[in-house]
């Protein structure tokens, strides 16, 4: 049956993680993009809320209440707070949702216990790829047999690099097909330098070069077999979508609050149509959006190839993210430019997901 | 619980509805494009005798209530948006009789459409030469005759849809807003049922437009026009003092706030209906880029990524877009819960969404699609109707802000 | 030095055409929709004008005062008059101009006299193919060497075809290169037959096929050389874009003008941001489209090659002539969709230029 | 004539500043974006020893006037808009002196910026935390001291570009806007020159900001800040009386209407300084197309344009669109014509054209475009503020409409 009301559990995670938002994120939002670091507290906070550690398997240590449709709640919450701390805190889902959807049995084993336990990001994913042209389905990161090796060569970017992350599943051509690698962190060939962006400040971002980077066969992930991409790529672009979702109300609430305390000729600016209509537009857009990515995440729950679904959210995501973030700097006029205030942040961040691909996993 | 499944039911009424669309509708679509105001006789009869009953299904299973109703709506829109207006039903004027009349009006007004003899026709009357949207400034006057027990209804309505077949045909009936009194606003306002043929309602144009141009939008003249008091849908109105009591539903029928939301009702089914038209452009470009076997990628590279690809997903995100916006505000009504805000988003999504739609695909389709050797341009003149109709895309947003803003109707103009 | 200010001699022009579009074309505008007719006086009355045969050489019989820059204001004029009637009347353009610029001297001797003395339109060009992706610079009718012939194959639309024409210039692909060739309308294999139109409608417009027709070599417009397709492309174009700006700028003032009227809520509804600021943006739009029309018609006036400015300046017309009339009908709410008042023909005209190449030549 | 050639005046100063604009500010402006607030001393100096004099150029020949000053702030707005807003030019200040000023005043506060010494700025200083877009509301108060012969000036003026330049560095100065009389509204609105230093014209902030970083927006507070009466820009003004007779020019300076006029000149060069930004974003994309072999066809197969094409295509005609339009406001001056309509859609259109122009050169170079790598994400920033200062998007817009609508400020709000 058609339904748009969340079930009640949903209705109770969101209003736990609307609460974590507002009451954490949200308040450090500024101070963390303009410092260009993550709260360390955060993420053994979100740890301790199990934010994504309750979609993983019971038997490795997680709540096992895996559901993109969830997922894209609780995303879209996070990145009401703010985009970089909600990319951080999520980050374990990463490795975390690639090696349970994808894995061997051994590679569960090997590493779903740890980043369930673990306060800290264990593992992460490199999919974007430092050039005018980055293409998820078509990495130019290349992996060849050698022996019974791998030797990965390339270079990625954008990728999330939290302390104590130990694993990068780096996306590559595998000999004519798609393949993700664990790679550990201290690899031969591998180096990592810090990665900055116009906006997402706050996240620790890594830009990659592998050198004939040599890893063992059966870190090659889900064996012969490879990871399903098109599955990888729908589940980084539901999360995305979702996140956007989560800029734009931000953006759209801020706006709006403003626009009805702030005054112009005597009268608040939110009672000139011109102000009004823009609002009541950006509400609509938001609300479509939103029920696009959860169409996409419904998609993924009911276990069916979502890209098209998942292409339509994140195209009309990265549209309404970028316009209604843009509306609010409009809205705050001179004040929407200076950091004091939050829409060019929006702005910033919101732009970032013309390029994001799988910086998180729903 | 969040869930895009459609129930059987449901299913079972895309199926009917698609083929009839296909099979009644589309072969004549053209004809009554052409022959404007003809009556689409073919399709009038065959949905009379045939269609009237609604969807086979399962009576007793689950069912997705009003969304199965937008989901008629968007199959025979689909089909055609024109010939969708001209069906004989009770149509918007019978949202508002089931929305404000009580169980006898219920009976007498709408019965006659479920029983045999021939097509009927319902109608609502609200729009005024010099009102446009402005419903609270309707000039149109509902005097009560106690001698005789009558209402008699003096002005003039213009863009009314059906209204033709409403007006003239016995058996039908166009419901009239009018005030009661010009000092009481919008307390004042009112609705009446007027039966097809009632002396002093006189039909007296019809509009030649742009698009639909298959659906009687016509002029109504109202001159001492009378109707028992029966007629005024809810209950008999008391004194002027207790009326001004706003909200008391004691105090008659429910007024201007009734009659605005019937609004919130036939929203939805207007935003389904504009979702049909441009779905119906959109199918054909992507069966026509299929069949010449252009590729529609959802995973192309970014520099080869075509235009015209990019302009097809773009087409089909509104387009969904739209059609969930819809969904939605149809399925707060199943849960009963208020819609306004939420039926005006999806009024104004799809209103948009398709007029920009249907305009991209008569583009993408060349001088093809520009001829009229398609139904292409056909449904691009269709499609800009619903940017118009109950409610203008500004009144919409109007209506969007307010809520969002927390403004009342005078805070926010 | 950069200036936006037209010639004494130009304003004048402009003048008479204002005041010709005013007085003949306008009213008669919805009549000539309804009736799918241009009205014959007219064709006459703007010969006398002298619309076109101003541009074409003195020694012809013309006016010798050809200039890109005044076809352009002149077709704004007439189109803001009415866009079937304005293509009517400058359709005598199409041969005329086209065999000016790229005809050998015995074509222009035999084709342009008559053109110019007529009064009627004796000749006509066919560049738009009916098919989904009809493409000017490479058409898929064909031109093959048949001896001492040309054999043409092929299909044409929205070719204007009013009464009196003798000579079609039909563009081909010829043996590898592009070709115009001029047909006479009674030509063994070629068939006319009405070509019908959402928009329009005024405008005669037939659909050829052409199977197996035969010409001389001779009727191969300048000879082996051809014409420079990219420059008949580009004086197409900028025709076209100048009739848009007309289009556009008739449908803004009526929008305007109808905005001051009509009272909503007891206030003229151009008193509300929603309308005054779509109003504001339609006249800059239109201002720009025009500056960027003028620029491509200047370009062409200095002899210069104008593929990139007349392809800018039909790209934004196209779009600025459809959202300005789109938005006219917005204004006019439900007048704005009956066929009593303009703007609904103004954007069933304004979606043509998507597709129309060609129909016109300054 | 209808002309797009630029006289060779206009060609060298292209190739002046195009120049300068490569060597002297690209060089650096990663640095200045990074070090916020810190005088660009290496562009300061240079252009304060090398640049003041103008382009050369054949000063008997032929020019284009207005236009070519916007050609001159395309181009180094092109090189670095937040520099540019920080060379040592009077500046907005400097235009309202020559507008406004008497020719006796021109001489003391314009003459400086043509001797030698060090570096020094003009500053233009309206904007209120209250006041926003509100011109007409400002709240800073210009009492006269007849004692003394001296206006005292008392308010706090926010987003005053050059603000730290021009208010701590001797010889600048800050043309304040100030009210004499609050009850006359926009008719007591008055512009007087602060010298920089100043007794009682503090500097307490600077804005951070998205973009345009190595500008210095000054928050300035004024108490009790006592100039000559002879800073007060025009004549002195008459008793409050006369004062009232709108548009008589001997009713003091040319107040509120003169004040404003500076902005039918102003809005042009800050429109083309928005193409520069615009400009910069697209040459780049252009020719990192070009260096990777990627076709950008403006003829190409329908069906085969690419998005990227079409973009790109699309972000030329609107980059153009907003030049002309520039170029036409700025060459009514010339002409003498009043060019308020004109210079407000230049305004307008640029401001929102380059806007997208650079959000969409962002989004078309992928992550390396929205990386720190270049410094085209630098370009979106800085970008944005053509659409907020010199009145934001809505504020032009609102001018439009009133000048085709013919409304005057009370009939549209």
């Amino acid at each position: 049956m058609i339904d748009f009301e969340p079930t009640e559990e949903q209705t109770l995670i969101v209003e736990t993680v609307r609460e974590f938002a507002r009451g954490e994120l949200r308040p450090r939002a500024r101070e963390a993009d303009e410092s260009a670091k993550t709260p360390s507290e955060l993420l053994a906070r979100a740890h301790e809320l199990g934010l994504v550690a309750n979609g993983l398997p019971e038997e490795f240590g997680g709540g096992g209440a895996r559901s993109a449709v969830t997922g894209a709640l609780v995303a879209e919450e996070l990145a009401w707070g703010d985009l970089s701390l909600a990319l951080a805190v999520l980050a374990p889902s990463l490795l975390g949702y690639a090696v349970v959807d994808f894995g061997t049995a051994a590679q569960k084993a090997a590493l779903l216990p740890e980043s369930i336990a673990s306060a800290s990001c264990t593992g992460t994913l490199a999919a974007v790829e430092p050039r005018f042209d980055s293409d998820v389905y078509r990495p130019r990161t290349a992996a060849r047999r050698a022996g019974s090796e791998w030797a990965l060569d390339g270079a990625k970017c954008l990728v999330p690099w939290l302390e104590g992350v130990r694993h990068i599943l780096v996306l590559a051509q595998a000999e004519g097909a798609l393949g993700a690698f664990a790679v550990p962190s201290g690899a031969a060939g591998l180096t990592a330098k810090p990665d900055a962006y116009m906006g997402v400040r706050a996240l620790p971002l890594a830009e990659l070069e592998l050198r004939d980077v040599r890893v063992p066969l059966d870190a090659r992930l889900g064996g012969e077999r490879g990871p399903d991409v098109r599955a990888l790529v729908a589940r980084g672009r539901v999360g995305l979508a979702a996140l956007g979702v989560g800029v734009a109300r931000a953006a759209f609430e801020v706006a709006r609050d403003y626009a009805k305390e702030r005054k112009a000729f005597g009268v608040p600016i939110a009672t000139k149509q011109a102000i009004a209509f823009k609002l009541a537009d950006m509400a609509i857009e938001i609300d479509g959006a939103r029920l696009l990515t959860w169409e996409a995440a419904w998609q993924l729950d009911r276990g069916l190839d979502a890209t098209r679904e998942a292409a339509l959210a994140i195209h009309q995501v990265r549209r309404v993210a970028l316009e209604v973030a843009d509306g609010a700097v409009q809205v705050f006029g001179g004040h929407g430019y200076v950091r004091e205030y939050l829409p060019e942040l929006f702005l910033r961040n919101a732009r970032g997901f013309a390029c994001f691909e799988a910086l998180t996993l729903v | 619980m969040i869930s895009f499944d459609p129930t059987e039911n449901s299913n079972q009424a895309r199926r009917y509805y698609r083929q009839m669309a296909q099979e009644q509708m589309r072969p004549i679509s053209r004809r009554y494009d052409e022959e404007e105001h003809a009556l689409p006789r073919e399709w009038v009869d065959w949905y009379w005798q045939n269609a009237r009953g609604g969807a086979p299904g399962n009576p007793g299973g689950p069912t997705d209530g009003f969304v199965q109703v937008c989901i008629q709506a968007e199959e025979l829109c689909w089909g055609d948006a024109a010939l969708y207006l001209r069906t004989p039903t009770a149509a918007l004027g019978g949202s508002a009789v089931a929305a404000a009349g009580t169980p006898e009006q219920r009976e007498r007004f709408l019965k006659p459409f479920r029983e045999p003899g021939q097509p009927i026709w319902g109608a609502m009357a609200i729009t005024e030469p010099g009102a446009g949207s402005d419903s609270a400034a309707i000039q149109t006057t509902a005097r009560f005759d106690a001698a005789k027990d009558e209402w008699v209804l003096n002005g003039t309505k213009i863009f009314c849809t059906a209204g033709e077949g409403a007006s003239q045909v016995d058996g039908g009936f166009v419901v009239v807003w009018a005030t009661i009194d010009k000092s009481l606003g919008r307390g004042g306002i009112k609705s009446f049922v007027v039966p097809a043929r009632t002396p002093g309602m006189r039909l007296v144009g019809l509009e030649k437009k742009l698009g639909i141009r298959a659906s009687d939008t016509a002029t109504l003249v109202f001159e001492e026009c009378r109707v028992p008091a029966g007629n005024l849908l809810g209950r008999p109105p008391k004194p002027k003092a207790e009326a001004e009591k706003a909200g008391d539903p004691r105090t008659g029928d429910k007024g201007f706030k009734g009659a605005m939301a019937t609004f919130d009702a036939s929203r939805p089914i207007v935003a389904a209906m504009a979702v049909g038209v441009g779905r119906a452009a959109l199918d054909f470009l992507i069966e026509e880029l299929g069949r010449q076997n252009v590729p529609l990628r959802f995973d192309a590279p970014p520099r080869e990524l075509t235009a015209l690809e990019r302009d097809v997903i773009d087409m089909q995100a509104e387009l969904q877009a739209a059609r969930l916006l819809t969904w939605r505000a149809a399925s707060m009504m199943n849960r009963g819960k208020p819609n306004n805000l939420e039926a005006s988003m999806a009024k104004a999504k799809a209103g948009l969404a398709v007029t920009k739609i249907t305009q991209k695909a008569v583009e993408l389709l060349g001088p093809v699609g520009y001829s009229k050797k398609l139904l292409v341009e056909k449904w691009m003149r269709d499609a800009k109707i619903n940017d118009i109709y109950e409610g203008t895309q500004q009144i919409n947003q109007l209506i969007v802000a307010r809520r969002i803003l927390e403004y009342s109707s005078s805070e926010l103009r």
